[in-house]
């Protein structure tokens, strides 16, 4: 309960908090460009680890794992984009989300179906191995500042590509105004694609990175969806820059609200009482979190204007 | 869809005219499992060492023609309820082997008990059905949900550790396993630190072992959390520091994904696939020829749950109507067990001994849980006592 | 003179350093059709929705029948007999054109927290929508769904829901807007008819229909009213024609 | 002027006539089915399964009246079956089993429970009210979780089925089945006046068109949270029955998971038809208890292995099978019966 544990904490609450964000990017951008609701952004998440798994296995590596992992979630995204999520766009959003919870269903079930149903596992690189002391006698896996690292490096480049590039002029103006890109005689179709296989490659790429950490199993992806709408509701429906502060949030809260709710609780309650009321509370913290800045902010934090 | 629909009433019909022409010839048993979602890995060896055992025996129990009906419960326990209904009324079994999730014990037991029909646990323990709600008709092949953890707090207690950190999921079983912890152990309890069901990120709890050193840790952490667990407990370099007991965490259905992580951890449990009898040698063998992964408890337990339908109806000339004498010769449990001593204790739960488990690699290069010492014989579960209604 | 029906005082909107509505001060007097003309972009549509209450003003007043209505809800100032149609048009396409308007009727007679009756069934509800259809040449066109109606048979169930509220004061956005020359025409004739019973606040582009309907008119430049007077001398106003030079739509 | 009134009960008579039979068959099955069930030598699953059918379907149906009337996405609905089955399980572990008690209590906390929540989350739109009210449902399962003196996570098993008036009248199935059919009927014809009442008129106005609503003196919100209180009382109902008809009950019955699953269900049966949602219900469950073996059966040329793993991935078939009904069935199951009479 002191200044460094509140710094691992807070370390491990930016961490969850961009994993959770390199996942919410996609849905934002798929969201608010193409106004579409897709559920299988999960189980995209889910396919990036079972693939780093099963590649880093057979390369022996897992840089090579990732270079071959990558390409193969883009690809695998584009299918699903062609074969089912293409003939959704124009539909309304509870068929979309109805087709895609199929997409959910098939993909966990298949997975198991050519992985087994044991979680699989993904050794940690050698090099990023080990742990680094940062602070006395307390140490922090350097797999985890990787994570830090990568996370942080993904959103710059968002940032980039969003604000400094002609695909990324297209992306804020669709998610702003649709029918005025389609006017714009751009080829909205290859624009779709485009975005939704980055997506997908994002989540692919979250998957990645928190294999070696994780188990990768089977229906691995369903909480973690939640979450990501959990995000990208909070941030506001479209905003990449809303996503991102959102992700950290909701990293930040869950993380740091879970060990300290029940030390803060024991100021006012007795200790048994704290303790079990904190343990009650701490799932929730998310949810209330959520339930209070919808209530302030009903569109979001970074509402994008429509 | 219209289509559709009429296949499934018509289905429906076929299904439900041919069981009582079936009932006669070939005695029924039905496996409720947990086959789908994430814990489906838990479900699959209780259902291999079940049919394991079904090739072992030659396909008869009893010298009866067997039918094994396999259900999934999806662990949902109202879909489990009317499943269990199809499985007594519709297909007229006469065993139900399963559940592996004590929620789902908790909901079926009432419909499967109700109609005199024997359930056999080859996992589920929970303490109401070991003692107040305690039922002539069910049985368990494995044990009370708190006894591995027991062994644990023996353990704790027996090497004199003094500051224990425990660590649960938050729910109920997570509070029953630390309360079966402290059963036995009487030294401090540093922390009592409970994350969310389906927790991901352990960092902020190792965080807290790292700055409050504990002498071990005791965790309770099932399925896909145990793994993440290890992982990151080795990862964070604690592992060779602070010992790691536990109990559901380590075993065969998570090895396979823990690997090197896991390691010299600790577990608790009634037997180990390197416990040494021959019966138990042939299987553990046998079950890696036939599904190329080291069998855990479960498949254990679904192994000797057939060789108890086996010895039972054997007893009764392989007549499963007479209920009362099936009933006693189950509760003589007059089979050899894997885990070698065998017997029920009054509520139907094995008496039998606990050993302290830890992880090695096996020569093949997979991973297993070996047995360390002994830490129980004979052991009898805390809620015997409260169950009346057996005898 | 009697006193106004609606005033407007020093109304303001702006987002941002974008100012729209630029202290806006109007009064239009009972029985009057006013209308409020400007080039494209003026403000006027913005300046309909402050009135009816769908944007809230940043300053400044708004009065009905001297009332000050400026934190009122829309539904409330409804209730005040303040009804509009909309530029785009509004309707319910899956209910019937009957429906529509009796949707408008059921609104201001009784209270709709009733779970049991046939709503489409009750006759007085009826029979007031279809008096109000009658009124806009729609009593033919009753049960057609009002998705398939034509753009200006849309335009004109847009006027007889506007009635079917009992207004005393009636906010028209463009109700000329895309309508053929004989549909056009027939709105004309029916905001001719509808003149003499209430009074109106119009938007058009269409100056035809506003010269030979309005008694007075409003310029709207820039958010700004730089004119307020009758047809004939607004139309010689020079600032008018400034504003409006090069616009062909300017007579 | 009174002739265009008179006639005007009938738009398109052909095709809404046969549409209007399908809640009577379907009522009538439901009444009929207990005879087949005694038929079939499996009566007490049969009837389990029907049973189930019903409480699922006016769960379904309770969830369509604000989706399909209203367009209100609530995402958090399986938090009223919670509070229907812990209203039964809390008060019967104190000894109140009385339904003439518990279903006031459960029908009054599903009340509160939309009137707070519902107020809170109505401010938002779109998705952001399908999250809001994933929020709500949450914390409420989570605060289940939590109480173990009711079972926490592993739930609780109730003794017997309710009392009624002091009398176990429900023991019997057949009895918990005509119960269970009773207010299936009961909900159904109470939802039918109510979407055509005068309320029902501006639900559905507002769902069209929620500006124009206003824009002719209604405030949507205020019927909007009546509806949503409507709804959440029903589905508090099928909460109770559904724990009676498990005779269990648990925080499972408020996962996310089946949040979604009802949504699933009104789509799979076609919003907005009120039956379409209990068909949609009878055609998820059917599929999940029997595609198993449809898959089993159907799959008789192959070898036992791949008979067997093709019956225990029966979602990989399930999947598709969405997938494909929403490409190719716009309106759901509903849209499939209606086409053929629109030629």
């Amino acid at each position: 309960m002191t200044a460094t544990l509140l710094l691992i904490q807070t370390l491990n609450g930016l961490q969850f908090g961009l994993i959770l964000f390199l996942i919410a990017a996609g849905l934002t951008l798929v969201f608010g460009v193409m106004d579409f609701i897709n559920l299988a952004h999960g189980v995209q998440y889910m396919i990036g680890a079972y693939l780093i798994a099963a590649f880093s296995a057979w390369t022996g590596g897992f840089g090579w794992g990732l270079v071959l992992a990558l390409p193969t979630a883009l690809a695998f995204g584009l299918l699903l984009e062609v074969l089912v999520f293409r003939h959704l766009y124009e539909r309304d959003h509870l068929d979309q989300v109805l087709a895609t919870f199929g997409v959910i269903l098939f993909l966990n079930q298949g997975v198991k179906f050519v992985w087994g149903a044991a979680p699989l596992s993904v050794p940690v690189p050698d090099i990023l191995s080990g742990s680094v002391e940062i602070a006395d006698g307390l140490l922090y896996p350097v797999y985890r500042l990787a994570i830090i690292a990568a996370g942080l490096l993904v959103a710059a480049l968002l940032y980039v590509l969003v604000n400094f590039t002609r695909v990324g002029m297209l992306v804020r103006a669709g998610a702003t105004n649709p029918q005025m890109v389609s006017a714009l005689g751009v080829n909205i179709k290859r624009l779709f694609m485009i975005v939704f296989g980055f997506g997908a490659m994002l989540a692919g790429f979250a998957g990645a990175m928190v294999a070696p950490i994780l188990s990768v199993q089977p229906g691995m992806g369903d909480n973690i969806l939640i979450l990501a709408f959990v995000v990208i509701v909070i941030g506001g429906i479209g905003s990449i820059r809303g996503a991102f502060l959102a992700a950290l949030l909701i990293g930040l809260v869950d993380t740091i609200g879970r060990s300290f709710a029940p030390n803060l609780l024991r100021l006012v309650l007795d200790p048994s009482a704290a303790s079990q009321t904190g343990r009650a509370i701490a799932p929730m913290l998310i949810y209330i979190f959520m339930a209070g800045v919808l209530f302030f902010r009903p569109s979001g934090l970074f509402p994008v204007k429509r | 869809m219209n289509a559709t629909i009429k296949t499934l009433g018509l289905a429906a019909a076929v299904t439900l005219a041919a069981a009582p022409a079936m009932a006669q010839e070939k005695l029924k048993v039905g496996l409720l499992l947990t086959l789908s979602g994430p814990s489906a890995v838990l479900g699959q060896h209780a259902r291999d060492g079940f049919q394991l055992a079904m090739k072992d025996l030659g396909g008869k129990l009893g010298g009866r023609d067997v039918e094994v009906i396999v259900v999934d419960d999806e662990l949902k326990p109202d879909v489990a309820v009317t499943k269990v209904k199809g499985l007594i009324e519709r297909d007229k079994v006469d065993f139900v082997v399963g559940p592996i999730f004590s929620n789902v014990a908790v909901a079926t037991h009432k419909p499967i008990t109700d109609s005199k029909t024997f359930y056999i646990s080859p996992n589920a323990g929970p303490s109401n059905l070991a003692g107040k709600s305690c039922d002539p008709y069910f049985f368990a092949t494995s044990y009370q949900n708190d006894q591995n953890h027991e062994v644990l707090g023996k353990v704790a207690e027996n090497r004199g550790y003094k500051k224990v950190y425990l660590l649960a999921p938050n729910y109920q079983a997570g509070k029953d396993a630390l309360a079966g912890f402290k059963r036995h152990y009487k030294g401090e309890i540093v922390e009592e630190s409970y994350v969310p069901l389906n927790n991901l990120d352990f960092q902020s709890e190792l965080a807290k072992i790292a700055s409050m050193q504990p002498d071990a840790i005791f965790t309770f952490m099932p399925g896909g959390m145990g793994v993440n667990l290890v992982k990151q407990y080795r990862a964070a370099g604690l592992a060779d520091r602070i010992p790691f007991l536990s109990a559901f965490t380590v075993d065969e259905s998570t090895l396979p994904a823990q690997q090197d992580a896991a390691i010299g951890m600790f577990g608790g449990s009634n037997w180990a696939p390197n416990l040494d009898t021959p019966q138990n040698k042939k299987f553990v063998q046998d079950y890696v020829a036939a599904y190329n992964s080291v069998p855990a408890s479960y498949a254990m337990h679904a192994y000797d749950a057939a060789l108890l339908i086996d010895s039972a109806l054997k007893a009764t000339g392989g007549k499963a109507d007479d209920k009362e004498a099936l009933r006693t010769a189950l509760k003589k449990a007059e089979f050899k067990s894997l885990r070698g001593d065998f017997k029920f204790g009054a509520n139907n739960f094995p008496v039998q001994d606990f050993y302290l488990v830890k992880v090695g690699k096996r020569p093949d290069g997979k991973f297993q849980t070996e047995i360390v010492e002994k830490v129980f014989d004979d052991y009898a579960d805390a809620y015997a006592k409260e169950c009346a209604a057996t005898n | 003179m009697a006193e106004p029906l609606l005033e407007l005082r020093s109304l303001r909107k702006n987002y941002g350093a974008l100012v729209v509505t630029d202290h806006v001060s109007l009064s239009v007097r009972p029985g009057e059709l006013h209308a409020i003309i400007g080039p494209n972009g003026a403000g006027k549509t913005t300046l309909i929705h402050q009135v009816s209450g769908m944007l809230p003003s940043n300053a400044g007043q708004i009065l009905f029948a001297g009332e000050d209505i400026t934190h009122l809800s829309m539904p409330q100032r409804v209730k005040r007999g303040l009804a509009r149609s909309f530029q785009i048009t509004s309707i319910l396409p899956g209910f019937s054109a009957m429906e529509n308007v009796a949707l408008a009727v059921q609104a201001r007679s009784g209270s709709s927290f009733r779970f049991f009756g046939n709503a489409s069934q009750e006759k007085g509800l009826n029979g007031t929508a279809m008096d109000c259809l009658s009124e806009v040449g729609l009593g033919a066109r009753a049960h057609i769904p009002a998705g398939l109606l034509s753009h200006g048979e849309k335009r004109q169930l847009e006027l007889a829901i506007g009635l079917a509220t009992k207004p005393k004061l009636l906010l028209l956005d463009e109700p000329l807007a895309g309508t053929g020359h004989d549909e056009s025409q027939r709105v004309v004739e029916t905001l001719r008819r509808l003149k003499s019973r209430l009074t109106i606040v119009l938007i058009e582009h269409d100056m035809d229909a506003v010269f030979s309907l309005a008694d007075r008119v409003s310029v709207l430049v820039y958010g700004r009213v730089i004119a307020t007077d009758t047809p004939e001398r607004v139309r010689e106003n020079p600032e008018v024609r400034a504003a409006y030079l090069g616009d062909e739509e300017m007579v | 002027m009174t002739e265009l009134t008179g006639t005007q009960t009938a738009p398109a008579p052909s095709s809404s006539m046969r549409i209007d039979s399908i809640p009577l068959v379907l009522f009538a099955a439901f009444a009929a089915a207990p005879l087949l069930a005694s038929a079939s030598g499996a009566e007490g699953y049969v009837l389990s399964l029907l049973t189930r059918i019903m409480i699922f379907g006016l769960a379904a149906m309770s969830l369509d009246l604000i989706l399909g009337y209203g367009a209100l996405v609530s995402f958090g609905h399986a938090a009223f079956l919670g509070i229907g089955a812990y209203a039964v399980g809390i008060l019967a572990s104190h000894g109140i089993e009385d339904a003439l008690i518990q279903i006031p209590a459960a029908l009054g906390a599903s009340a509160l429970f939309a009137l707070v929540t519902g107020a809170i989350s109505l401010r938002t739109k779109g998705v952001y009210f399908i999250m809001i009210t994933l929020a709500f449902a949450q914390m409420l399962f989570f605060l289940a979780t939590s109480l173990a003196p009711y079972g926490g996570d592993d739930g609780l098993t109730l003794p017997n089925r309710s009392l009624i008036a002091g009398a176990g009248l429900l023991e019997n199935d057949y009895a918990f089945y005509a119960a269970t059919l009773l207010c299936l009927i009961g909900a159904y014809l109470l939802s039918r006046a109510i979407v055509t009442s005068r309320f029902g008129r501006v639900l559905r106005g507002t769902k069209e068109n929620a500006v124009r609503m206003e824009a002719v003196g209604f405030q949507p919100f205020r019927f909007q949270l009546a509806a949503y209180v409507i709804s959440g009382m029903m589905a508090g109902l099928a909460g109770w029955l559904m724990a009676n008809q498990a005779e269990f009950i648990s925080p499972a019955f408020m996962t996310w998971q089946r949040s979604g699953e009802l949504i699933f269900m009104v789509v799979l049966g076609g919003l907005g038809s009120l039956h379409g949602a209990i068909i949609g219900a009878a055609a998820f469950l059917l599929l999940e208890e029997f595609l198993p073996e449809i898959l089993h059966a159907a799959s008789f040329l192959l070898n036992d292995d791949i008979r067997s793993r093709l019956t225990e991935n029966w979602q990989m078939v399930f999947g598709p099978l969405l997938i494909l009904i929403v490409l190719f069935a716009r309106g759901g199951i509903m849209g499939l019966l209606r086409r053929p009479h629109h030629g």
